[in-house]
């Protein structure tokens, strides 16, 4: 398959745009407006885009912890999320969550919950409302390394295989969580893709850093799944740039060698395809200018906005207990 | 409306009430380890799968209780209103991160767009010699977490009205059903009804004394009631049906009435049921009612349950105990030949006809 | 390898030990004397012996619900089983536990616990406790083909792996969780031996109903273990031939096939041994005959033993709750 | 001992302890995601990998919270005292199964033969906008079990001697640990020292009104003396640390002493840790005194906590809020400028130095 030179740019802004959103975030962090943990992608961006670009508006997706480029990839409401990051009462969950419970409904961004593994069950039982509805949606679960060591992870596939739910498995192995690497948590002969497959889940490994493999695979998988609604799950090896869970980076900590850090810059999915299209002729300097003017200016205004936004009032405390 | 009453058991009850439910709406699902096996939970789901043959609506489910109510969580947040049941409460244990911190904080920390929807049906077991890891109670696991609906059925008219409104309801709502209810029998309406969730009931009006219990419980309130009729005692029931919210206005409706009060304990009373309630009326007496009133409590022991039965028999008052609280608290100093009532029933099982094995 | 006579008749006497008090517990039931719920093992007989012959009297196993046969296997104690039973204070654990917590710490058996795939973990924390103190020991923990559905079996199995822990993971695939045949819980596709390999456990299916398969490729695993401190695990198909829970058969109520039912009684580990041992002429009719005596005055004395034991005294009831 | 104590953070405390225990007795292991990181759970655990390097005795773990617990119990069982930590009470939830149907009942229904001598540190999240899935308090959920002991450390001195008390038991001991006391810093004994299990401390004498509480909110009673002391008035606080066993003795004393009593719950007070202490005090008070005694109780709101810190300051009582009860319970009308003690700290941060995330 081939890729339209609009889409490729459009892959490229959409990996910029959030790229740049969360450098603001970072930014803007010290600032102390922003109290609550945030959980950055940058690194990661092509993994949310990669997928998100083959799903359709009411496809629906879940994410965890680091929700952020999943939520914008999907096309939830920028104000909204940074909002929601200043607690305010124009937030996507009225400032009640915080960073780590965006959503968007309208956006089919369903839910992000910070409990490790949490969502793919809940993920897999929209998958199934899906099929009991017939509504031939897509739902896709996005999660980390980590989350594929709860329980959950494996009877979740269990019943998607099951069920045959249309329901895609998107883990995104950054080889940490938090501090620890993979190898310190998992048998070096452990294999996620053959787990899914064991399950009886079709699984393939991506290179999660490059946008176009994701993209075209993805589209692939998810082109079969509107046909035949079957679970499929793809690992994504890719790199988390800065720390876990704040604002900086930690690589004086040194839980990560010289060497790893090295190797991963090299591979940022965004600078490499900017290269890559400026290369090709498919991206002139003018072009970017006039994209990186264009986000700057939706950053600023969403600022702006959750900036002059009110903090929500003492009443909504007890609003939303009970339905 | 009497000739649409007909005596059925409380799983009977559940039953119709299912039944009615996933006819009225269709989009609701029974979800559970066995719902659709030859036993169907104790007969209260039994050949509910071949009623609705059409488009299925009855999953057995893999032995993976956290992934089910995660799953259950997901598909009610898209439209479908699931009702789960353990055959344990034990085995929900391994499903409360899904339900404390997803179903019942969902529609909070949503900021009020999505409300889970959900039923989850909690059976308490006892007796048969099941020993420990079948026959807690757990309840104020579950009522101390704000989001949740806690309510439980005592009887074969509020085990229908109690599961249909959960159901209608857009919460997550827990019931507490025990296992040694299902048999008893009782007119139960024919009609679709509700029991509005958050009511206490006075199922039983008497003056001389109040009664304070849930669940099985009251079942041993009501013949602790009917022996001490025969003394002239007259005793009041408030069956809870709801330990969240709670019907505190119901209560202290009674406890005024009475002046005397024994709150019975469906579970252990260290951090239980009885706690909230002693603690409530306390906050609710004003300083001359406190010194007048009586309040006591009685419930399980503090241990876990054994399964010989010579043990077991220790742990759980019955109606003979309540009848000696109420004649110490009342000071009426009867001769009560407490026996009245049982049929030599062992005390390890529910009814007669029961010989175990679960 | 080649079973010598001797162990021949001892694999074939264990299993028909098993069968023949399973037999009297289930006659016995209904005098009302054993109230608690009872998972017979009949029909399973020899997973439980192949298995715990290859182990020593120190090594340990735990075991679920269905605990009988391995605890008889591993040589716990019949007296104190069947007081158990029977709630007496000469039970193997005062009677507090009945019949599905059945526990002989001299024997080895560790734990039995009717949560479905609670002692998994439980049993892979004492094999890591073995495997820090270096005490040489195997464990072997038995469960079902449900319990494979619960989070803690993957869960378990990692962290075995990871930690190269030596411990046997016995699946006694009877295709049946209580009424529900696996093909409602278990995708097709799925594999229990193929998610063992995919995280990284060695791992081989067995013929659960030939004793001496079942005796031999496990011998040569335990072999291994010992060795190389490794953990694997064998799946064994084999059959329930009674009731899930209670003394009976439960046929009428047609939840398993005529044809299902048909097939597997031909399969029956002891019967079919005995056809073997004896057309090989490696027993006689006289030697069974002492064989089943000798079976039968334990069983009666074992019996007897409970029947005339004391209930334990109400004081007990306080006295282990904290150490 | 004067000599022999300095001041140190309650993080530090904890160190102390788990350092001084592994010290002692080579069986003691800890478990935790990341036990061995750089942070080392708010410094608690920070390089004590490090100090254990010969045989390692400190396991980070898989994000697997029900098997880690299952692993322990079984590791425990077989002579190693493991000792779990979770950054968040929220992660436990996923092994309540292992902790309620397993750990809590091993000693019993192994008929005496083995029990589980396993501490499970839980710490309470608070502040920054953490919101709803990471700052419940919870204890309520594990007091209720029996075969469990629950404490609570509510200052650096009990910190250390809790937990080696914990570590010494040969029962399962849940400890609960609040983010917010961390860097709290007070004197510490340099020794080996054990503080009992099951016992309340009086930690300040005063005649007027008895404030119980627990865990962090003994600190916002202490600051509440504090500002009352400048009033005359002198409160005495008694600081619970154990829920399960209650130490209702030292309770009843104190609550006869002062005939006032304001029970501070550290966490939701609907079937929360207030509503034990009611309901205890309740029973062991006699009608004479019931009517003369005041017996209030104040905890937090009853709704899931919001991120939002313009939200999230009306869900927790401070110092500020008791004063105020207080004041009204005695009726002393006093006009307090409550400030002195704020020195303009954030609510949502436990200290000044705090800026999040955590
Ligand atoms: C059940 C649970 N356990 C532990 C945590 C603490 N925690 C928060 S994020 C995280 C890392 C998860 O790693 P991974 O799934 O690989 O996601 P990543 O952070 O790498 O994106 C952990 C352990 C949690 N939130 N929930
Ligand atoms: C966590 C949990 N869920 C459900 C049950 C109810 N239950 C008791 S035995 C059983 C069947 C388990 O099947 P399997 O593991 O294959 O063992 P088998 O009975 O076939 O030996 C079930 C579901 C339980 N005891 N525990
Ligand atoms: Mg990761
Ligand atoms: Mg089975």
């Amino acid at each position: 398959m081939k890729i339209k030179k609009k889409n490729k740019i459009k892959l490229y802004y959409e990996m910029l745009r959030i790229r740049e959103i969360e450098k603001t975030i970072a930014e803007k962090y010290n600032e102390w407006e922003m109290r609550c943990p945030v959980h950055l992608s940058i690194g990661q961006e092509a993994v949310a885009v990669g997928v998100c670009q083959n799903l359709k508006k009411n496809d629906e997706i879940v994410t965890a912890h680091r929700c952020h480029a999943h939520y914008l990839a999907k096309g939830g409401s920028l104000k909204s999320m940074i909002s929601e990051l200043y607690g305010k009462e124009t937030g996507c969950a009225k400032g009640l969550g915080g960073s780590m419970h965006l959503i968007d409904l309208r956006a089919g961004v369903s839910a992000a919950v910070p409990i490790v593994g949490s969502t793919i069950p809940i993920g897999t039982g929209i998958a199934w409302a899906n099929k009991i509805k017939k509504s031939g949606k897509i739902v896709a679960i996005f999660f980390g390394d980590g989350a594929t060591e709860e329980g959950v992870f494996f009877e979740s596939l269990d019943f998607a295989a099951l069920h045959r739910l249309p329901v895609l498995f998107v883990c995104e192995n950054n080889e940490y969580s938090v501090y620890s690497h993979i190898s310190k948590r998992q048998s070096k002969k452990r294999n996620i893709t053959s787990i899914s497959e064991s399950l009886g889940v079709k699984s393939l490994k991506l290179n999660g850093n490059s946008i176009e493999e994701v993209f075209l695979k993805s589209k692939d998988i998810i082109n079969k799944m509107r046909k035949d609604s079957k679970p499929y799950l793809i690992e994504l090896k890719t790199f988390r740039a800065v720390e876990h869970c704040g604002p900086n980076n930690d690589d004086n900590l040194n839980y990560r060698t010289k060497n790893y850090l090295n190797y991963w810059e090299q591979k940022c999915p965004i600078s490499n395809y900017e290269k890559f299209l400026k290369r090709n002729k498919l991206l002139s300097n003018y072009q970017l200018l006039k994209i990186k003017e264009n986000i700057k200016k939706q950053i600023s205004s969403a600022f702006d906005f959750a900036k002059k936004s009110k903090f929500p009032k003492k009443k909504l405390l007890k609003k939303y207990i009970y339905a | 409306m009497l000739k649409k009453n007909r005596k059925i058991s409380v799983a009977e009850s559940i039953r119709e009430g299912l039944i009615m439910s996933m006819k009225k709406d269709k989009n609701v699902i029974l979800i559970g380890l066995g719902v659709d096996d030859p036993k169907g939970i104790f007969g209260t789901t039994k050949k509910i799968d071949k009623i609705f043959l059409k488009k299925k609506r009855v999953f057995d489910f893999p032995t993976a209780e956290n992934t089910m109510t995660g799953i259950a969580i997901g598909s009610a947040l898209s439209g479908v209103r699931p009702v789960i049941v353990h055959q344990r409460v034990e085995f929900s244990l391994l499903s409360l991160e899904q339900i404390i911190n997803q179903a019942a904080k969902w529609y909070f920390m949503s900021g009020g767009k999505k409300s889970v929807p959900l039923v989850i049906r909690l059976i308490i077991g006892r007796g048969w010699g099941q020993g420990p890891q079948h026959s807690q109670s757990l309840e104020t696991l579950f009522a101390h977490i704000p989001g949740l609906k806690v309510v439980c059925i005592s009887n074969p008219k509020n085990a229908k009205g109690i599961l249909i409104s959960s159901i209608e309801d857009k919460n997550p709502v827990i019931i507490f059903e025990h296992r040694w209810l299902h048999e008893v029998k009782d007119f139960v309406p024919k009609k679709y009804y509700k029991t509005k969730l958050g009511k206490a009931e006075i199922i039983k009006k008497g003056k001389h004394i109040t009664l304070i219990s849930s669940s099985y419980m009251t079942m041993e309130c009501l013949r602790c009631a009917e022996i001490l009729k025969k003394y002239s005692i007259q005793v009041e029931i408030v069956d809870l049906q709801s330990l969240r919210p709670l019907d505190i206005k119901t209560i202290m409706k009674s406890v005024r009435k009475t002046k005397k009060t024994l709150v019975v304990d469906n579970g252990g009373m260290m951090y239980g049921i009885s706690s909230e309630i002693i603690s409530k009326i306390h906050e609710n007496l004003n300083p001359r009612e406190k010194s007048k009133f009586l309040i006591k409590r009685i419930g399980l022991s503090d241990n876990p349950i054994p399964s010989t039965r010579s043990l077991a028999k220790y742990c759980y008052p019955t109606y003979d105990d309540l009848v000696d609280k109420v004649n110490k608290m009342l000071k009426t100093k009867l001769k009560i030949k407490n026996k009245l009532l049982t049929k030599n029933i062992a005390t390890d099982q529910p009814n007669l006809n029961f010989t175990g094995p679960f």
